[in-house]
């Protein structure tokens, strides 16, 4: 039990960090988004599961409740955070950025 | 070492109170002043919080129900909650007076088209 | 409590700091704010303080941060750089804040180390506390006996406070009249009614959840933390959340300006009221154990304990309407229609 | 229930109680609010006196709030110091209620509710403050009555948004360093009960930290009362305010935080340690003097006569720290004894200012002319006022500086004594000025030779009466001011003093 916890730990941390290396180094604003968005809320997912798996060290009432608790975290942070991701970027669209292109046009510096 | 560890917590309040007290008086833009207050006040709670922990302590709440047993409690087990209790108080006034603030801002601005102090100090 | 992650955030808390306060934009000045009561959350956390830390993160993080973006949005988010002048309130608030530094420096010499099991602090009070809570009260979050038993009287007058605060909003910008002194133009628009069907929908479906999410944390506040306060922040933040993904007309529509005043009034009414209750049962004011006199089946200690429930009820009522009464009133600028 | 054993919390939540109620009522019609706000505070009042009578009689009370003994809860302590406060104050705020009647119908017609919801919010935290014995509830209640007090003076005219944001800035730092000095104390000692401070303490005297807290409440609180070299959000704020704002705010929200500086001295600190072990007195005692005569010269130097009020606050609260910190029995009951007396004068100069306002329109100095011929009873009462804040015999003003005088002469401090007589010459010179504008010069316009027949106009009863009382109060407390302080004050000087 405790190996797959800490395999879904690292599985999980690999991908926040891979979200932040995408947040730093993706040319323009919508593609660092997407790494944002998309990497967070999969990681957050495997490192939730994570803590349901380190808490059932025995199945009983309580640790049943606690694990209900934390997949409805995970199920909220499916809903709220690609939403929030998808609001961002569109704010973005409405205030004119410009998507980023291979040969970058000449107007916009 | 060990020396660090014991003060870190009330060096940092003590900074943060600094960088907030600069913000209050050096800045020209009020609502970076309201952002000072803030940080400020948040020094504060930092202080209080810091004076609550205790090493190898869990959090205030009583294990109890759902199948644990009811036990002598034991003091050290439990962090001091009444830094926190206080602390909630200064959390819930600091955003009061944060709600003040702005909301003077707003007036503020809506008078004279404005946030910087020197520019308002200017149409007195 | 481990060491290595409290100088970890306590240093990012600086660097945030720092940060907050340097940044020109007013917008990304918030948006840093925000990412620093979270930081304080965590530490929180960290310290043991989990009651502290969900009222940070729900008030700190969430609705400090929201009335920072409503101010900035009504004003403006330039802030006027130059590079001369002030130099004598910079020099003087330099002075000002190494003073009080050096100061407090001098005074933390004396403190016992942190986190000490034996700081006069950890010996003095907070021993009765945590031994006695469970016994007087029957309510195993000690922070929620103290908060609203011990220390009920403070509590009762944090209360006071949140409405005093909503009562100034309301004093300094409500405007009743049509504006007759100098309307300024708009300041700007992100785009008119800000019609996004995704949006619209999905904070639909998770206000209910948010709200009984919210009723939990009022009820179940004697046993884990949370209470009335965080409650009623993050009831109100439900309907902010409708307000923002909507416009603040329909929030209006739900939550009228009279009805908001009214309920702010009740809370604060039903948490005086059951302590004036008391007084009229012969206690001092606020001793609940008189309480299981007038409830059915009830000793003094189950009294005690459900009258702190029915102080934390209060409490969320006025907070939520306190909070959304606020957030209106700065979105639209005291005139209470567009958003 | 029985009203005498419950008033020392009644007195706090009448006012609470009411404050909601009016804000209810006002939704419903704004008539009712006015006569529900002037209840609460006469029921305040009622209960405060009772307390009074209660503390002369038997001593000091305790009451345990939620019924937990004191380190654990919270607990209310009344004795003859705070008593006199309570009274006071709960007296001051029912004049300023009753006379705001007129003025906020002029001022602020379309927030009547809320003004006095504030206004009485305001007057619960004042007297919160001076009832508690329990350091942390001050604090809740000195933020309760700081944003009351932000909030009000925002409602006033043009300039007062400005005052009011420098004094929320400045409001903040002072509250947030108290709490920080009693997070000092608690960190040094685990509690937070002023009572239990006080028996605690002694051991850890000789700690820098135990001197720093006093220091960081010290100036948190001497930014509260515009201590001088701190004053800066005063004079704006209160000049701009509303005038039926100003007259519950100018007079007492200094003298509380005079009280409160007094209370932490005595009652958390001791008179040991304030005035010997630290050796500060001298130190403060130079302060105050410098407030004095700055206070009172930058009062001459105003054309405004409601700023000329302003800084002639400065220049009082100047009188008060320097008494409290002469380390003299007489200082001691001087400052004391001034707290009430500085009440009432203040009150009355700014009803006084409240009622030009409201028939003038302007508070400038030349809007005083020719009053005396137009509002003689008005005029009484404020030449009243101005030789009590001279300190002309018998009013009260005189025997609040004659004890001040004489603390000074006992401690060996002359030049505080001559601050005072500086001042008090200079008060002169300001209050003459302004009694020969009002009655000498006349309205611009002369009509030939004939003497133009004045008709007496004088402000509404609403706004008279409280004046008239107030004026008489002053004198009253002038003649019995040796029964108050036998009876009362001698009680709460501690006894070591010389």
């Amino acid at each position: 039990m405790d190996i797959v916890v800490i395999v879904l730990t690292v599985i999980a941390l690999l991908f926040f960090f891979a979200t932040t290396v995408g947040l730093l180094r993706f040319p323009d604003f919508y593609s660092r988004m997407h790494a944002a968005g998309k990497g967070d809320t999969l990681s957050s997912l495997v490192i939730l599961l994570a803590l349901v798996l380190y808490n059932f060290h025995e199945i009983n009432l309580a640790n049943l409740l606690v694990a209900m608790k934390i997949l409805l975290i995970a199920v909220f942070i499916f809903m709220a955070s690609p939403t929030a991701t998808h609001a961002i970027i569109d704010a973005g669209y409405e205030s004119g950025i410009k998507p980023w292109a291979k040969k970058p046009e000449e107007e916009s510096p | 070492m060990q020396s660090i560890i014991s003060s870190y917590n009330y060096w940092i309040y003590i900074l943060l109170m600094m960088i907030g007290l600069y913000a209050m008086l050096a800045k020209n833009n009020l609502v970076k002043k309201v952002i000072g207050m803030s940080i400020f006040q948040t020094a504060i709670i930092v202080f209080y919080v810091s004076t609550g922990a205790k090493e190898h302590a869990t959090i205030p709440i009583i294990a109890h129900g759902h199948g644990a047993v009811e036990a002598a409690v034991d003091v050290a087990h439990y962090a001091n909650p009444l830094p926190h209790v206080l602390m909630l108080t200064a959390i819930v006034v600091s955003v009061g007076t944060l709600g003040v603030a702005l909301a003077i801002c707003l007036g503020i601005h809506r008078r004279y088209n404005s946030l910087e102090e020197d520019e308002i100090q200017e149409q007195l | 409590m481990i060491w290595q992650l409290d100088l970890s955030i306590l240093t990012l808390i600086v660097i945030c700091a720092f940060a907050t306060i340097m940044v020109k934009d007013l917008l990304s000045a918030a948006i840093i704010f925000g990412a620093y009561s979270f930081l304080m959350c965590l530490l929180w956390t960290e310290m043991g303080a989990v009651d502290v830390a969900f009222t940070e993160a729900s008030v700190g993080a969430g609705v400090s941060t929201v009335l920072f973006f409503a101010a900035v949005h009504q004003t403006t988010r330039r802030v006027r750089t130059r590079k001369s002048g002030r130099m004598l309130a910079k020099v003087f608030a330099l002075m000002a804040a190494l003073l009080t530094g050096l100061v407090l420096i001098i005074a933390e010499t004396d403190f016992p180390g942190f986190a000490s099991p034996f700081t006069p602090a950890s010996l003095h009070l907070s021993p009765y506390y945590i031994t006695q809570s469970l016994h007087d009260t029957n309510v195993p979050n000690i922070v929620t006996s103290v908060l609203a038993d011990y220390r009920g009287f403070d509590t009762m007058f944090e209360t006071a406070v949140i409405f005093t605060a909503g009562l100034a909003v309301i004093a300094i910008l409500r405007r009743y009249k049509r504006d007759d002194r100098c309307d300024l133009p708009e300041p700007y628009v992100i785009s008119e009614g800000y019609p996004d069907t995704i949006i619209r929908f999905i904070a639909r479906q998770l206000a209910p959840f948010i709200q009984l999410f919210a009723l939990y944390v009022v009820a179940h506040g004697h046993h884990s933390p949370g209470g009335g306060f965080q409650g009623g922040v993050i009831l109100g933040a439900s309907f902010i959340l409708l307000a923002i993904s909507y416009d603040s007309r329909m929030i209006i529509g739900i939550m009228s300006e009279r009805l908001n005043i009214l309920l702010g009034n009740i809370g604060v009414l039903i948490y005086a009221g059951i302590g004036f209750l008391c007084l009229l049962l012969g206690a001092n004011f606020l001793d609940y154990s008189v309480l299981s006199k007038v409830l059915p089946a009830t000793d003094k200690i189950m009294a005690r304990s459900h009258g702190m429930l029915g102080i934390e009820i209060g409490v969320a009522i006025a907070v939520m309407a306190i909070v959304i009464s606020i957030y209106l009133n700065i979105i639209s600028h005291g005139k209470y229609d567009k958003g | 229930m029985s009203f005498v054993k419950q008033a020392p919390v009644l007195l706090v939540i009448i006012p609470l109680l009411s404050a909601l109620l009016v804000n209810i009522l006002g939704l419903v019609n704004r008539r009712y609010c006015l006569p529900v706000a002037i209840l609460g505070i006469l029921g305040s009042f009622a209960a405060s006196v009772v307390t009074l009578i209660r503390v002369i009689e038997n001593g000091a009370i305790s009451y345990r709030l939620g019924g937990w003994p004191p380190p654990f809860g919270i607990e209310y302590v009344i004795d003859h110091l705070n008593g006199l406060v309570l009274v006071t104050v709960s007296f001051v705020s029912l004049l300023a209620v009753i006379f705001s009647k007129e003025s906020v119908k002029q001022e602020v017609p379309e927030k009547i509710p809320q003004f006095y919801t504030l206004f009485i919010l305001l007057v619960t935290g004042l007297l919160g403050m001076t009832v508690t014995g329990d350091a942390f509830n001050l604090y809740v209640l000195l933020e309760i009555s700081a944003l009351t007090g932000y909030a009000l003076i925002a409602m006033g005219d043009n300039r007062a948004l400005v005052a009011s944001f420098n004094y929320v800035i400045l409001g903040t730092i002072g509250a947030s360093f108290y709490l920080l000095g009693v997070g000092h104390l608690y960190i040094m000692t685990g509690s937070l009960n002023m009572a239990d401070l006080l028996t605690i303490l002694p051991g850890l005297y000789s700690l820098n930290a135990v001197f720093i807290a006093l220091l960081l409440i010290l100036v948190g609180i001497w930014i509260k009362m515009a201590f001088f070299p701190l004053h800066g959000w005063l004079p704006n704020a209160y000049t701009y305010a509303p005038s039926a704002a100003g007259c519950l705010v100018a007079p007492l929200v200094t003298k509380v935080s005079v009280y409160i500086m007094i209370r932490i001295m005595l009652s958390v600190f001791s008179p040991l340690y304030v005035y010997s072990i630290i050796g500060l007195s001298e130190t403060i005692v130079w302060m105050s003097v410098i407030a004095i005569i700055s206070g009172s010269i930058l009062a001459l130097a105003q054309t405004d006569f409601k700023k000329m009020l302003t800084y002639l606050i400065v220049a009082e609260v100047g009188y008060m720290v320097g008494g409290a910190w002469l380390a003299s029995a007489a200082g001691l009951t001087g400052a004391i004894l001034h707290i009430v007396n500085d009440a009432l004068m203040t009150l009355c100069l700014f009803l006084f200012a409240g009622i030009v306002i409201y028939k003038k329109g302007g508070h400038q100095l030349q809007d005083l002319a020719g009053l005396y011929k137009k509002m003689p009873v008005t005029m009484a009462a404020f030449t009243v006022g101005a030789l009590s804040m001279i300190g002309v015999p018998p009013t009260a003003g005189f025997f609040s500086k004659w004890y001040l005088i004489l603390g000074a002469i006992d401690a060996g401090k002359y030049h505080f004594m001559a601050a005072l007589l500086v001042s008090s010459l200079i008060n002169a010179i300001l209050f003459f000025k302004v009694i020969e504008i009002s009655y000498f010069e006349p309205k611009v316009d002369h009509h030939g030779g004939e003497t133009e027949k004045v008709i007496i106009d004088e402000a509404p009863l609403t706004m008279l009466v409280p004046l008239i009382i107030v004026a008489l109060s002053l004198i009253v407390i002038g003649l019995y001011s040796g029964d108050i302080i036998t009876n009362i004050i001698q009680h709460s000087v501690p006894a070591g003093l010389l």
